[in-house]
């Protein structure tokens, strides 16, 4: 689905990803880990189109996407959740939603689908986003980036502030939706055990170099927690 | 540590309205000096517009007052300047200035004039302290902007170290933190709250369960159950509204993987 | 009494030449936050061309109402040209934009005096409009005349001001335009071409600076300065609306109009000049953030 | 238990490189304090430069025009404080430079006139027969010379509390800025009677005792401004580098985020507005002398851009470059007028699109880009 | 450029075979509008003369500087002409302020200004010459024609500068000792183009006419506004003393058919000076362009300097000043006649009506060349205005 190689990536003169080389599997999920700062973001911005590698490319089904601009790639199937509970502020939750939908073919029912998945956004459809909690807000990013129907989805940390009743629901959404089929993850999260419990293949990211891998499950868990704990 | 009630924080039927919606709906709540009270309910619940109302960012009616004295109605730094700190659900750490220049700017509050137009000469002795204590000395000199997210919010939880403040508010501390990072920031509390009293607000379980001495839950701007960490964990209305089935650790999803993650968190 | 009457059409008609001129800021500024200083020589660029359009179209009002779209056009075309040049780079710097774009200024209002010469132009009116309607005939007193080309300007304000108003509120263009002021990188992941969002409402409220000019023709010289007379008052009209919100700038627009007719009627011009300006800062005092704001609850 | 015996903690993930070179603007590196030698070695240079190598080289016109410039970078360094590290972009320092200007050229007007007696434009075009009561106090020396100063100062007050602590800023602050730069104008034209109208007050004849006409004298008063604006460089530059100049560069980047640290961020700014508005009024002061007129038009829109545009150039939030900014442009500007009078806008226009698009920095920054790459060169004297 | 001695007067620079000349005009900003033609007027003289052998046999060489419509700046470029270009004389200054700031530098430097515009008096330095009206050649006699006409009141509109508000104080005066009533005054800034509420004021005050002492810019937004309100020439005419075939031409002869104007000068004026002069200026700058009465002012400046020039047989300054008094000059205007005591010119004085074409017809003149009276010591009702 998402081939990454080498991208070498960064701020100005900094340099934060060195050469990072990475899959994810078709109706898979990915994982990547790592220490606050070790590039996971940065990782993710350099996939859906932020930030410009220096070298090394991203591929999406064998087409190199490297030098799209971030909504070609979200046209091409792409969609990507922010660090942070990210929204546009000042436009209501329902038109939050709403923009992602315009022109889109299916948008409204895929609005519906979104909003069965957090009801709780039901009740804030008039409410602006950015007097929403940061809970209520993270909630949104998640619906909004499943509006577009992406075939591969990047999500980082998504369960970054949220209720666990309701981080519950999202890791078993994931869980779902790629067991569905049709839909590839590349998952940055905290929570190793869930990470791995999704992930076919995981990552393990130190100072922005790929410092161990593996195939996900349950089992693997005890090599993460040790190749992090360096 | 001394007396409980008028040394810490006291709130008394506080109330946020905002057009008509009530994000804060009569909340009363004390929390006695040198307590650790972890704040946790559903997102949405009113956790944050409560820390708003007591460090002055949003209007509220009621009472809210720190060792025995009123906070509502005072300016923002008025409050600040009463011992009364804060951290934000993201990070804000002036980006600009190094990590110095940011905990030196913070224990500088009450500086007079004349110190303020002198140049710093030399690092203050609380400033070095707070370096060591949050792990960023020999970063000391790099603009705070470079910092990874984890690293500012302990440049922060610093910048409250050296304010001295007499009660912390902390917003989601350890959000987006690697387990290791969890623990060394729990640990850190734990050395900032001798003699200070501390609010959390987190929704991570296991640390709550970790480093928690009494927990508040608030459902719809009210206080829907508080006690221990047992006791809370035990409310079946808490579980309901907010731990969902999975009254264990969060971290590790559902149930089928809770022990795994439970040994994990011990191990780390 | 008619004069009365007189001096408050001239306020609502003031308020109507203030609202067309502050109607593209409110765009490019009150929801893009650039501050743009060459907004006042977009409104010229219009004048201009109306101006040279009546030396092809020799039909007065043939040739205004031709004016209207090819001027909307003509400056809309000069922002989109200054939005990919320059503009572009500086959405994360807005003050820079003030900066930036008032060099253009003096460059564009330096190249009409090399286009057109130093000296003001002027165009001539449509008979229609050089007339006027006697509302009230007062015989022997003073009569209330409503002049005709002020009534034509206060209606295009009214019809601009609609039509932005369902651009802006009702179309997935107006949600974009706003979703991209807000987060530029939230809006490029969200599958935005944020790109041509801008440029498309970089041109909107450009061009609106064009039709702003068409009319200032009506009533006043065309000249390179005539940009740089206009530009303070709209953008506090803007600021005073509330920044983003267009049914603020209206009000504004209006409000500071009548006061501004009514304290030069019974004032000076000067003194009327300063006494609005005290009153923006009083009101200010009253709603910093304008009359109509939008708060959020981040730092920022 | 402190996090440095952590063994997670992340004391090693950043590489090195992003500590050092972090992705700013280039003119992040001089906000490191230059250390007090290059300090010392700076200031005696510009000394040098100041007061004997000008002097010696230039005839009087040029150096007349000098002095013309140093009031303007006097205006500058002012602002690059404001702006370049408080982020309060002034557009109308061009009010508290004319309100300096007018205080001391209402003394010399009166000083000219001769005790008792009206200064000229009043009797002839105001047909006053009686000095206007608020001119009054202006015959005292001392109290113009205070003026210059507190005036603007005090003005700057009573606006800057107005404006921050009702938290207007950012680009409503410029523009405000700018619109009471122009109200300013208006009211002074107004008022032709007492103010001189357009023509402002022209045609200064002595300083305190001094005969302006003599060439001498105008080589006193041009040293008198070289001196002031040295002395201004130094207050600036202790301020900059204080605990309050961190203090304001934290407001300009966070300023809700101060507030929760206990000050007052209004308070904060408020102090940068009003000594650049002193620095401003004094400008003024000096160059009434320096050129013999003061006049509505040095304080309206476009002088106040224009003051603006000298330390966007030099380097907004440097020391040094918003006065080679402000020398540099009017030099330019006097000698390009000269020669191309009509080019000259457009140049002028081109220069500031390009810096301030391009070079956000400033030539300072250019400067910067030149030390990194000759790495620690013997020149000690720029700092 | 070292010789520069100290205090006053840089003596010119004659030494070669020409003559070095300044212009000083703004070339930039709000008021290059008008006095880019004031300096095209000049280089016209400048040329007509090196073409007819110069002065003194000397070819002259102009130096053009901008003034930028910034008094400062006149200042400085004055100066720099003088000491460093140390030219013989200089021609030009349009606004009262911008020859406010230069008088110091000329009486400083003991060098030689001419001032080709209509000015509001109350002035008189031995270094300047002055040959536009002064009021008693502009204003008075306009005020003395609407009297004539009947006219018992007026209203007064002007530009908020020295020139219209002095004018006023005069015009104020006048009214008094002759039974006028003055309705109302209202100033707009310079530039300034909204003039609804003072055309509403005007309105109401049913003047019998209107003296309009606006600045070029602004006349256009006051006629249009004038008209739009129903005003005409036959119910309350506007006598204009700004308003030049240049500003007639850009404000549009629809607004302006049938308003009165007053100068010294019109393009019509009849005349064989003046048809050469109009060819002159056509000829060199296009057809098109229109010639005005401060242009008609500074070209005839530059004649008159070579004439005084001639008759002291020096480019000296005090020898150019003693020779002054009495030179004339067959101007396109008529004749004129430097008065020595003054520095001012003798002028004949003209109203005019703007026709529908746009073209200016005199309507009335005063017979003969007015002396100037800077501070109008000749007329009683005056005597409290200085
Ligand atoms: N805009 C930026 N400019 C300069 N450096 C940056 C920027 N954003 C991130 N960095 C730096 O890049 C490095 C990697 O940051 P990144 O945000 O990718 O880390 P992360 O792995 O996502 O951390 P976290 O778990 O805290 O989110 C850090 O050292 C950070 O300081
Ligand atoms: N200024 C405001 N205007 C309107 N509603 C607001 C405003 N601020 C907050 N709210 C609403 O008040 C409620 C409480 O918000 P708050 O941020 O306090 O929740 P929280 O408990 O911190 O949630 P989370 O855990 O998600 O951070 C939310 O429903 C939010 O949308
Ligand atoms: N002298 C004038 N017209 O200003
Ligand atoms: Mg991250
Ligand atoms: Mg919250």
């Amino acid at each position: 689905m998402l081939q990454i190689d080498g991208i070498q990536v960064g701020y100005g003169r900094s340099v934060v990803l060195h050469g990072v080389s990475l899959d994810v599997p078709a109706d898979g999920v990915a994982a990547v880990m790592g220490h606050n700062g070790a590039g996971k973001s940065t990782l993710l911005r350099a996939v859906i189109g932020l930030l410009r590698p220096r070298q090394g490319s991203v591929r999406l089904d064998g087409e190199d996407v490297t030098r799209l601009a971030p909504h070609e790639r979200v046209a091409r199937g792409m969609a990507y959740v922010p660090q942070g509970q990210q929204s546009f502020p000042h436009l209501t939750t329902a038109e939050n939603l709403q923009l992602v939908a315009d022109g889109r073919r299916g948008g409204r029912e895929a609005m519906a689908e979104a909003l069965d998945l957090f009801p709780a956004l039901r009740g804030l459809m008039g409410r602006r986003a950015g007097l929403l909690s940061g809970g209520q807000r993270q909630q949104l990013a998640i619906a909004r980036a499943l509006i577009t129907r992406p075939r591969l989805l990047l999500l980082d940390e998504p369960t970054e502030g949220i209720q666990p009743s309701v981080v519950a629901e999202i890791q078993q959404t994931v869980l779902a939706l790629t067991a569905r089929g049709g839909l590839s993850v590349l998952l940055v999260e905290q929570h190793v055990g869930f990470a791995l419990r999704a992930a076919e293949r995981y990552y393990v990211l130190e100072s922005g170099r790929v410092t161990s891998t593996g195939a996900g499950g349950a089992g693997a868990e005890q090599a993460v927690r040790a190749a992090l704990a360096v | 540590m001394t007396d409980t009630t008028t040394d810490g924080l006291r709130v008394r039927d506080l109330r946020v309205v905002f057009d008509g919606f009530a994000a804060v709906d009569g909340v009363d709540l004390t929390v006695p000096s040198g307590d650790i009270r972890f704040l946790i309910g559903p997102n949405g619940a009113g956790k944050t517009t409560l820390v708003d109302a007591v460090t002055g960012l949003v209007r509220a009616s009621g009472s809210a007052s720190f060792a025995g004295r009123e906070l509502l109605g005072r300016p923002v730094h008025r409050i600040a300047r009463m011992g009364i700190g804060r951290t934000f659900q993201t990070a804000t750490v002036f980006e600009e200035l190094s990590v110095l220049q940011n905990l030196d700017i913070a224990a500088g509050a009450g500086r007079g004039p004349l110190t303020m137009l002198r140049r710093r000469s030399s690092v203050p002795e609380n400033v070095a302290e707070a370096l060591e204590t949050i792990g960023l000395a020999d970063r000391r000199d790099q603009p705070a902007g470079t910092l990874a997210h984890g690293q500012k919010q302990w440049l922060e939880i610093g910048m409250l170290l050296v304010q001295d403040v007499r009660l912390l508010l902390l917003d989601e501390p350890v959000a987006g933190m690697s387990h290791e990072e969890r623990d060394a920031t729990g640990e850190l509390l734990g050395v900032v709250g001798r003699g200070r009293t501390i609010v959390v607000i987190e929704h991570d379980m296991d640390f709550m369960r970790a480093y928690a001495r009494s927990v508040t839950v608030l459902h719809g701007g009210k206080v829907l159950s508080e006690g221990t960490v047992a006791q809370v964990q035990a409310d079946p209305r808490v579980q309901a509204v907010y731990l969902g089935e999975a009254t264990t650790d969060d971290r590790a999803g559902d149930g089928a993987a809770a022990g795994a993650a439970g040994a994990a968190a011990k191990e780390a | 009494m008619t004069v009365i009457l007189s001096q408050l059409f001239t306020g609502v008609s003031i308020g109507a030449v203030l609202l067309l001129i502050a109607l593209g800021l409110a765009l490019t500024f009150g929801q893009m936050n650039v501050i743009n200083m060459a907004h006042g020589e977009f409104i010229m660029a219009g004048a201009y061309t109306t101006y040279v359009l009546q030396g092809v179209i020799t039909d007065a009002g043939l040739s205004l109402l031709v004016a209207l779209p090819v001027a909307f056009f003509v400056s809309g075309a000069m922002g989109v040209a200054l939005e990919a040049l320059l503009i572009r780079r500086l959405y994360a710097r807005p003050l820079d934009t003030l900066l930036v774009t008032w060099g253009v200024s003096l460059m564009l209002q330096q190249l009409a005096r090399d286009l057109f010469g130093a000296p003001n132009v002027q165009t001539r009116a449509p008979e229609l409009l050089t007339g006027n309607v006697t509302v009230i005939d007062s015989d022997g007193g003073v009569d209330l005349v409503l002049a005709n080309n002020r009534l034509f300007i206060l209606a295009l304000a009214v019809l601009a001001v609609a039509a932005l108003t369902v651009l802006l509120r009702a179309t997935p263009l107006g949600r974009r335009v706003r979703a991209v002021v807000q987060n530029r990188d939230l809006a490029a992941v969200s599958g935005i071409p944020t790109a041509r969002v801008d440029r498309t409402t970089f041109f909107i409220g450009s061009g609106l600076a064009g039709v702003a000019g068409v009319a200032l023709t009506l009533l006043g010289p065309i000249g390179p300065t005539m940009g740089t007379n206009v530009i303070i008052d709209a953008f506090l009209v803007v600021v005073a609306g509330g920044i983003g919100q267009l049914k603020g700038s209206v009000i504004v627009a209006f409000v500071l109009g009548v006061l501004q007719s009514t304290l030069e009627y019974t004032t000076t011009v000067s003194v009327a000049r300063v006494l609005v300006f005290v009153a923006i800062v009083a009101f200010l005092q009253w709603r910093p953030q304008g009359l109509f704001t939008l708060r959020t609850r981040s730092l920022a | 238990m402190t996090l440095t015996t952590d063994p997670s903690a992340p004391t090693s993930p950043t590489p090195p490189a992003a500590g050092t070179r972090p992705d700013r603007p280039s003119w992040r590196g001089w906000l490191a304090t230059p250390s007090r030698s290059r300090t010392a070695a700076g200031f005696a240079l510009g000394a040098l430069l100041l007061f004997a190598v000008a002097p010696l080289a230039l005839t009087d016109f040029r150096l007349s025009l000098l002095a013309r410039y140093l009031c303007y970078a006097m205006v500058a360094v002012g602002i690059g404080l404001a702006w370049g590290r408080g982020g309060l972009l002034t557009l109308g320092q061009g009010v508290f430079f004319g309100l300096g200007g007018y205080a001391m050229a209402m003394h010399l007007k009166l000083a000219d006139a001769g005790p008792g007696n009206l200064p000229d434009f009043m009797v002839l075009y105001g047909q006053m027969d009686e000095l206007p009561l608020w001119w009054r106090p202006f015959a005292n020396p001392v109290f113009a010379l205070a003026a210059t100063v507190l005036l603007p100062m005090a003005v700057a007050a009573v606006l800057g509390t107005l404006v921050f602590r009702r938290r207007v800023r950012g680009a409503y602050f410029a523009i405000l800025s700018q619109a009471l730069a122009a109200a300013l104008a208006i009211l002074l034209i107004g008022q032709q009677a007492t103010t001189g109208g357009t023509n402002g007050l022209t045609d200064i004849q002595g300083f305190f005792g001094y005969d302006l006409d003599d060439p001498i004298n105008q080589r006193m008063v041009y040293f008198i401004i070289a001196g002031c604006l040295l002395a201004l460089l130094a207050l600036v530059r202790q301020l900059m580098y204080s605990r309050y100049g961190e203090l304001l560069v934290a407001v300009r980047d966070a300023e809700e985020r101060v507030r929760f640290l206990g000050y007052d961020p209004a308070n904060v700014k408020l102090v940068a507005y009003v000594v650049a508005a002193g620095m401003a009024g004094l400008a003024g002061a000096l160059f009434v002398p320096a050129v013999g007129i003061i006049s509505p038009a040095l304080i309206g829109i476009v002088p106040s851009i224009g003051f603006v545009i000298g330390v966007a150039v030099g380097g907004r939030a440097t020391l040094l470059g918003p006065v080679l900014g402000a020398i540099a442009v009017s030099w330019a500007q006097t000698s390009l007028s000269e020669e191309f009078p009509a080019a000259w806008t457009y140049f002028q226009g081109l220069l500031f699109v390009l810096v301030v698009a391009f070079l956000p920095g400033g030539l300072a920054s250019l400067a910067g880009v030149v030390r990194r790459r000759s790495t620690r060169t013997s020149s000690g004297g720029t700092g | 450029d070292d010789a520069t001695a100290p205090g006053a007067g840089v003596s010119a620079d004659t030494s070669g075979d020409t003559v070095k000349v300044g212009l000083l005009n703004s070339l930039s900003g709000t008021m290059a509008i008008s006095e880019v033609t004031v300096r095209d007027s000049i280089t016209l003289a400048i040329e007509e003369i090196n073409a007819a052998g110069g002065v003194l046999g000397k070819q002259i060489e102009p130096i053009s500087e901008d003034g930028a419509s910034d008094w400062p700046t006149f200042a400085e470029k004055a100066e720099k002409l003088i000491q460093e270009d140390r030219v013989a004389a200089v021609f030009g200054c349009w606004t009262s302020a911008s020859r406010k700031a230069v008088l110091p530098v000329f009486e400083e430097n003991d060098s030689l200004l001419f001032y080709p515009v209509q000015y509001e008096g109350l002035e008189q330095s031995p270094n300047i010459f002055y040959t536009g009206a002064t009021t008693n050649q502009q204003i008075v006699p306009a005020l003395d024609y609407l009297k004539s006409q009947g006219t018992e009141s007026l209203y007064l509109v002007g530009s908020d500068y020295v020139f219209p508000r002095t004018a006023n104080n005069i015009i104020k005066a006048y009214a008094e000792a002759n039974g006028m009533e003055i309705l109302g005054e209202d100033y707009a800034p310079l530039g300034s183009t909204e003039f609804s509420t003072i055309v509403n004021k005007v309105k109401a005050s049913q003047a019998d006419a209107v003296f309009n002492t606006l600045n070029g810019d602004s006349n256009v937004a006051f006629f249009k506004e004038y008209t739009s309100a129903g005003l005409t020439a036959e119910a309350m005419p506007v006598l204009s003393v700004s308003i030049a075939e240049e500003e007639v031409g850009s404000i549009g002869a629809q607004y302006l058919a049938g308003q009165l104007t007053a100068w010294n000068y019109y393009q019509t004026t009849p005349g064989a000076a003046n048809e050469a002069f109009v060819e002159a200026y056509r000829a060199r700058y296009g057809a098109d362009k229109p010639t005005s009465d401060p242009m008609e002012a500074a070209y005839t400046s530059v004649y008159l300097w070579k004439a005084m020039v001639e008759a002291a047989g020096s480019f000296d300054v005090t020898a150019v000043r003693d020779a002054a008094d009495g030179i004339t000059f067959e101007a396109p205007e008529g004749t004129v006649t430097v008065d020595g005591a003054t520095q001012h010119v003798y002028k004949t004085a003209r109203i005019g009506r703007i026709g529908a074409d746009g073209v200016i017809t005199e309507v009335w003149n005063s017979g003969e060349p007015i002396k100037p009276d800077p501070f109008l010591e000749g007329y009683d009702w005056a005597s409290g205005l200085s």
